[in-house]
C-alpha cells in the first residue's frame, strides 16, 4: 500500500542535515550555554549561529531580536502576555482577529479573566481579516494588534503588510503569528513593520521543542516564565541547545529552497483539488482557490453527507495521514472556530478534512489520494442517513441546492430536537 | 496502516471497517432516527419485528468511527431479542460489546440506544395493540 | 591535559542509550501526538511510555500525574502560578523558602505584583529550612507551600518529609522542587505528600528540552500557557516528542543505577573535600559536611583572599570545568542570593566555586583537580592584594582569624568608598 | 581549554594568563587602591616615578579574568608616560588595547583607572612641589 503524508500542518519530519548538525550536541557538546567554561562557551556559540540563520529567515535586522522560545504556542503566549503586561500603564486593551490560533485566543481570554478587553475582529467568507473593522477597533487604550499571517485551518494569507500599515499610523505594536507560514513563503519583519512574530521550525522541517519569537528592539515586552537571566532575561530556562542548532539549518535550508517548495506544492495543490473537485461529488474547498491568497500546502474540504472523522480514519487505514476540523485542537473534536467564523454550514463544518502538502509530496501520492478519497466517500455515503434522505428529496445540499426538501441543519435539529450548531 | 495504532481497539475497528447490518430494511416494521446535539451525529435503525420478536435490523449512520461502530454493534445484540427484552436495552451492552469506548466517545453508544428505542416507539405507535403487552412501561419520547 | 568536567549541576552529556531510543523519532515517527492517524498515534504511545517511566522514578501512584513541560524553570511557573491562580478565590498567601531557586523566587515576585503576597523561611548557616518559622509563616489565606528538595548552590537536603507533615497538618499543598535532586537522590512523592514535584532530566543524562510536572490528582492546577488541549490540558503547544522519549530511558536508568551513583559519587565527593581541605589553606564548604545532609553530587567551596571567576577561568584553561556563584545565573556575575541567605561572608562569598561530580567522574579526576586547584589558588593568591595585606596584618581571615588587622569586608569598604556587601 | 571558546578576546585571554607587571614596587613612589563597590574587585596599582615619568608600575588585582587583564595592561600602557599625561588616562584605552571587554565587564576598566589615578593622587599628596607644575588640575579625590 502507497504511504502518503498528507499533515504537514501538524508536523514534519526532520531535515536529515538538521539532524547531523544536531548530533554532536547531545553526547560531546552538551554544555549550558550559561556555563562560563568552554563546555557553555561552545554552545552559546551555537546558539548565536542558530540567531543568525532565524534572523535571516524573516529579515529580521539583528539577530539579538531573535529570543527561542519552546514552541509556536509558548512563544505566542510571550508575544501576546508579554507586551500586555509591558504596556499594562499604558493601556488594557488589545486586538485580534477572529481565526487566530487557539495558542493566541486563549492567551487572551485568559488576560481577559486578568481585566483587560479585547476586540475581535471578523473575517469574510474565505476568512480575509476585515480591515476596516479593524482600524476602528484600535483605541488609544489598545497595545498590541495580533493578526496570524496565514490561517492555519483554511490556509487564507492576511493582508498583513495592509495591517502593518493601520498599525505604524495608529502607532500600535503589531504581533504576526507566522506559524503556517513560516517556511513556506516569504517573512519580512521590516517591510511589514511587525514589531513581534513567531513561529515554529518544526513546521518547516526543523524539529520539535523550540519556537521563536522575534521582537524589534523597540517594542516593550517582559518575560512571562521567570528565572535565571536566559535570552537577554525574557525567557528563563536552560535552553534546548540540539533543537535550536537543528532550527537553525531547518531555517537556513528554508529559505534557500523556498520558491522552489512553493512552485512545488503550489502544482499539486492545483492538481489534488482539480482531481478531488471532479471525482467527488459535492465538496467544497474552505477558504481562497489555490492563488496569491491561499498558501500553496493546505487544501481545506467539506464534504457533504459525510462526517469528518470516518473520512480521516478511512484515509488512515488506506494509508493516507489527514487531520480534520483544527489540526491543533482535534483530540477535542469539537468543530474549529476558524470553520464558525467564515460562516461555513454546519453541514460542511462537519464533513471536514484537511490535506497539507510537502517537499516530499509527488504527483503519484496526488492521484493516489484522489482515487482513493473518491472509493471512501462513497462508502461512507452508502452508510450515511442524510445522502440517502438527499436522493429521496427529503433533505437539500448545501453544495449544489436542488430546491428541494429541508436543510441538512433544520433536520438534524428535528431528530435531536436541538439546534445543531 | 500499523496494526497496532489505531484510534480504537479492534473490534471498534472492525466494526468501523466491516459494519454488520448497514442499510436499510425495504418493509420495516418501525424505524428510528436519531441526531446528538453535541457532535452532530445522526444514527438511523430500522427493524423488523414478528410475533414480539426483533427479526432484522439494519443501521445507517452519519458519524465518526465509533458512532458507526456503536450503531453495527447494537443491530447485531438486538437481533433475536424481544420487544420487552429490546426495551431493556442500555448503552453499556454496547460498549462492553465493544471492548471499551474512550471517555468522550460514549456518547456513541448513548446515540444506539436511542435510536434504537426510537424505532421500537415507531413500531408500537404504528401496533398499538402490542403496547398492552409490554411489561416495560413505554418511555418518554426523546 | 586531562579534562574533567565537574559542572553536573549545568548540565550532563545525554545518555547513549537514550539518544538512540531517540532516534526514530526525529526523521521517521516524527507525527504530531494530537493526530489521530497512525503517525500521531505512535508518538502518542511514547509519551505514555515516557510518563509511566517517570511515575516510576518519583513512586508518583498514576502516569496521569506527569505532565512535560520544555524544562525545570516553566514546570516551577506552572507549579506556582498554576497552583496560585487556581486558588485565587480561596487565598492570595504563598510561603516559600528563602534559597529557592530563581524559577521559583521570580515566579512569586511575578505574583506578588500582581496582588499575592508571599512569605520567605530563613534557613540556617548550612542552608537547612527552619521549619518553626515555617509552620509560623502558613495562614487560611495560604495555598502553597514550596520547599525544594536540594539546594541548587550548596547542596543542603531539606526536610521535606517534615515539611509534608507540617503541610497535610494545615492543608496546604507542598509543592518540592526537586531539580538537583531527581535521578541522584531517591524521591517518593507519596510519602512526603507532595501536591507538585518538578524536575528535569537534562540533570540527569536526558536531554535538554524537557521538564517534568507531577500533580497530585487532588491538587487544582491551572495551566500558564495557553492554546491547544496538549498534556491534559495543562500544557498547550506541539510537546517535544523525541526529548521526552529520551527523558523517559534517562529516568530508567537513574531509577536502575540511583545507589551506585549515589555510592560512587559520594567516595568521589569525600575524596574532593578532604584532599582540597588538605592541600589549600584557607578554604571553607558552604553547607552540610559530606553525609546524610548534603547531596553526593555537590561541593560548594569558598576560598579565601581570591575572587571566584579567576578560579573559574583557570581551571578551565586547566581543562577543568567547573561553576562559580549560582550555576544558572553566573552570567549576571551577582553573588547567589544562597550565599547571601546562609549569611556567609562578603569575602568568602566572592571566593566561591561550585563543583559538581557525576557518574563518569573518576578517582584520578578527583586527584588532578585537588593538584590542580592548590596550583590556581597559589597563583591568584600571588596576584591578589588582599593575600598580601593577610600576610602582613593589615587585615584579617574569616576563616582562621588570626587576631590581627581589619576584616576583608572592612577594607573593601574603605578602598571602595562603600560598605561591600 | 579549546582556543576558540573562551570567556574573553584572546588579548584578554594573554595578559589574564600572563599578567605583566604583577606585583608590588620595594620604593614605590606613589600607590593607589580601590574597589568596586558593585561587583567587590579590588585593585592596587604602584608606581615609580622619576623626573615626572612613570618609570615602573605593578598592580595587584584581586578580581575577575577582564579585572587582572585591565591591570596588566594599564600599567603597560602608563610606563614611560608624564604625570600629566598619566592624569588624562582613561579607561576606554584600556578596553581598546585590550581589542574590546564585554559591556557588563567595562567597570573592571574603569577601576584601573581608578587605580592609576589614585597612585597617581598618592605621589603628589607625598611630593606636594609637583603639583603646581601640574597642568591638569588634580581631580578630587574618589
Ligand atoms: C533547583 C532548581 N530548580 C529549577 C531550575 C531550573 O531548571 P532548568 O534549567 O531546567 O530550567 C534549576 C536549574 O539549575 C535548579 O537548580
Ligand atoms: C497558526 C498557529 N499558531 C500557533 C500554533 C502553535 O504552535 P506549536 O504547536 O508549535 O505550539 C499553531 C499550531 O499548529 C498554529 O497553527
Amino acid at each position: 500500500m502507497r504511504h502518503v503524508y498528507l499533515d504537514h500542518q501538524a508536523a514534519t519530519p526532520l531535515l536529515p542535515e538538521a539532524f547531523e548538525a544536531m548530533k554532536p550536541f547531545f553526547t560531546e557538546w552538551f554544555g549550558n550555554p550559561s556555563s562560563l567554561h568552554e563546555h557553555g562557551l561552545r554552545v552559546r556559540e551555537a546558539l548565536k549561529h542558530s540567531r543568525e540563520q532565524m534572523a535571516a529567515l524573516i529579515h529580521a535586522g539583528s539577530p539579538d531580536e531573535i529570543f527561542f522560545t519552546s514552541d509556536g504556542t509558548e512563544s505566542a503566549n510571550l508575544a501576546i502576555k508579554g507586551v500586555a503586561y509591558a504596556n499594562e500603564r499604558r493601556g488594557k486593551h488589545l486586538v485580534v482577529c477572529a481565526t487566530e490560533h487557539p495558542s493566541v485566543i486563549n492567551s487572551v481570554e485568559f488576560l481577559e479573566k486578568q481585566g483587560w478587553t479585547c476586540t475581535r475582529v471578523g473575517v469574510d467568507a474565505e476568512g480575509h481579516l476585515r480591515l476596516q473593522e479593524l482600524r476602528d477597533a484600535i483605541t488609544p487604550q489598545t497595545v498590541l494588534v495580533a493578526v496570524h499571517h496565514v490561517n492555519h485551518d483554511i490556509g487564507t494569507i492576511q493582508p498583513v503588510a495592509e495591517v502593518g500599515r493601520i498599525c505604524s499610523e495608529k502607532g500600535v505594536p503589531l504581533y504576526v503569528d507566522c506559524e503556517a507560514s513560516a517556511g513556506w513563503l516569504p517573512i519580512d519583519v521590516d517591510a511589514w513593520g511587525a514589531a513581534l512574530v513567531s513561529f515554529s521550525p518544526h513546521r518547516f522541517y526543523g524539529p520539535k521543542g523550540v519556537g521563536v519569537l522575534y521582537r524589534n528592539k523597540k517594542a516593550r515586552l517582559v518575560s512571562i516564565i521567570h528565572g535565571g537571566v536566559q535570552e537577554g532575561g525574557r525567557r528563563a530556562g536552560t535552553e534546548n541547545v540540539p533543537a535550536i542548532v537543528g532550527a537553525g539549518v531547518a531555517a537556513e535550508v528554508a529559505r534557500r529552497d523556498l520558491e522552489a517548495r512553493i512552485a512545488h506544492t503550489r502544482e499539486l495543490q492545483v492538481r489534488l483539488w482539480d482531481g478531488l473537485e471532479k471525482h467527488v461529488g459535492f465538496i467544497k474547498l474552505n477558504g481562497p482557490r489555490p492563488g496569491p491568497d491561499r498558501i500553496s500546502t493546505n487544501l481545506n474540504i467539506s464534504t457533504e453527507f459525510i462526517e469528518g472523522e470516518g473520512q480521516l480514519l478511512l484515509c488512515d487505514l488506506n494509508g493516507i495521514a489527514v487531520a480534520s476540523g483544527s489540526s491543533c485542537v482535534s483530540k477535542s473534536l469539537k468543530i474549529s472556530h476558524v470553520l464558525a467564523a467564515i460562516g461555513l454550514d454546519h453541514a460542511l463544518a462537519q464533513g471536514n478534512i484537511i490535506m497539507t502538502l510537502g517537499r516530499d509530496t509527488s504527483v503519484e501520492d496526488v492521484d493516489y489520494v484522489v482515487q482513493t478519497f473518491a472509493r471512501i466517500v462513497e462508502k461512507l455515503r452508502g452508510m450515511s442517513p442524510m445522502w440517502d434522505e438527499f436522493q429521496r428529496g427529503i433533505i437539500d445540499s448545501v453544495i449544489r441546492p436542488t430546491g428541494r426538501g429541508k436543510s441538512f441543519s433544520q433536520h438534524a435539529a428535528d431528530v435531536s430536537g436541538k439546534s445543531a450548531h | 496502516m500499523s496494526e497496532t495504532y489505531t484510534l480504537y481497539n479492534s473490534i471498534v475497528m472492525d466494526h468501523f471497517m466491516h459494519p454488520r447490518n448497514m442499510g436499510d430494511l425495504k418493509d420495516a416494521d418501525g424505524v428510528g432516527e436519531v441526531g446528538a446535539a453535541a457532535c452532530g451525529d445522526i444514527m438511523k435503525i430500522s427493524l423488523k419485528i414478528k410475533d414480539g420478536k426483533i427479526e432484522d435490523a439494519r443501521f445507517k449512520t452519519f458519524g465518526c468511527g465509533s458512532a458507526i461502530a456503536s450503531s453495527s454493534m447494537a443491530t447485531e445484540l438486538i437481533k433475536g431479542r424481544s420487544i420487552d427484552e429490546a426495551m431493556n436495552f442500555t448503552n453499556q451492552e454496547v460498549v462492553d460489546a465493544l471492548g471499551g469506548l474512550p471517555p468522550v466517545k460514549i456518547h456513541c453508544s448513548v446515540l444506539a440506544e436511542e435510536a434504537l428505542k426510537a424505532a421500537l416507539e415507531d413500531y408500537i405507535r404504528k401496533h398499538p395493540e402490542t403496547a398492552s403487552k409490554l411489561q416495560t412501561p413505554m418511555p418518554a419520547a426523546a
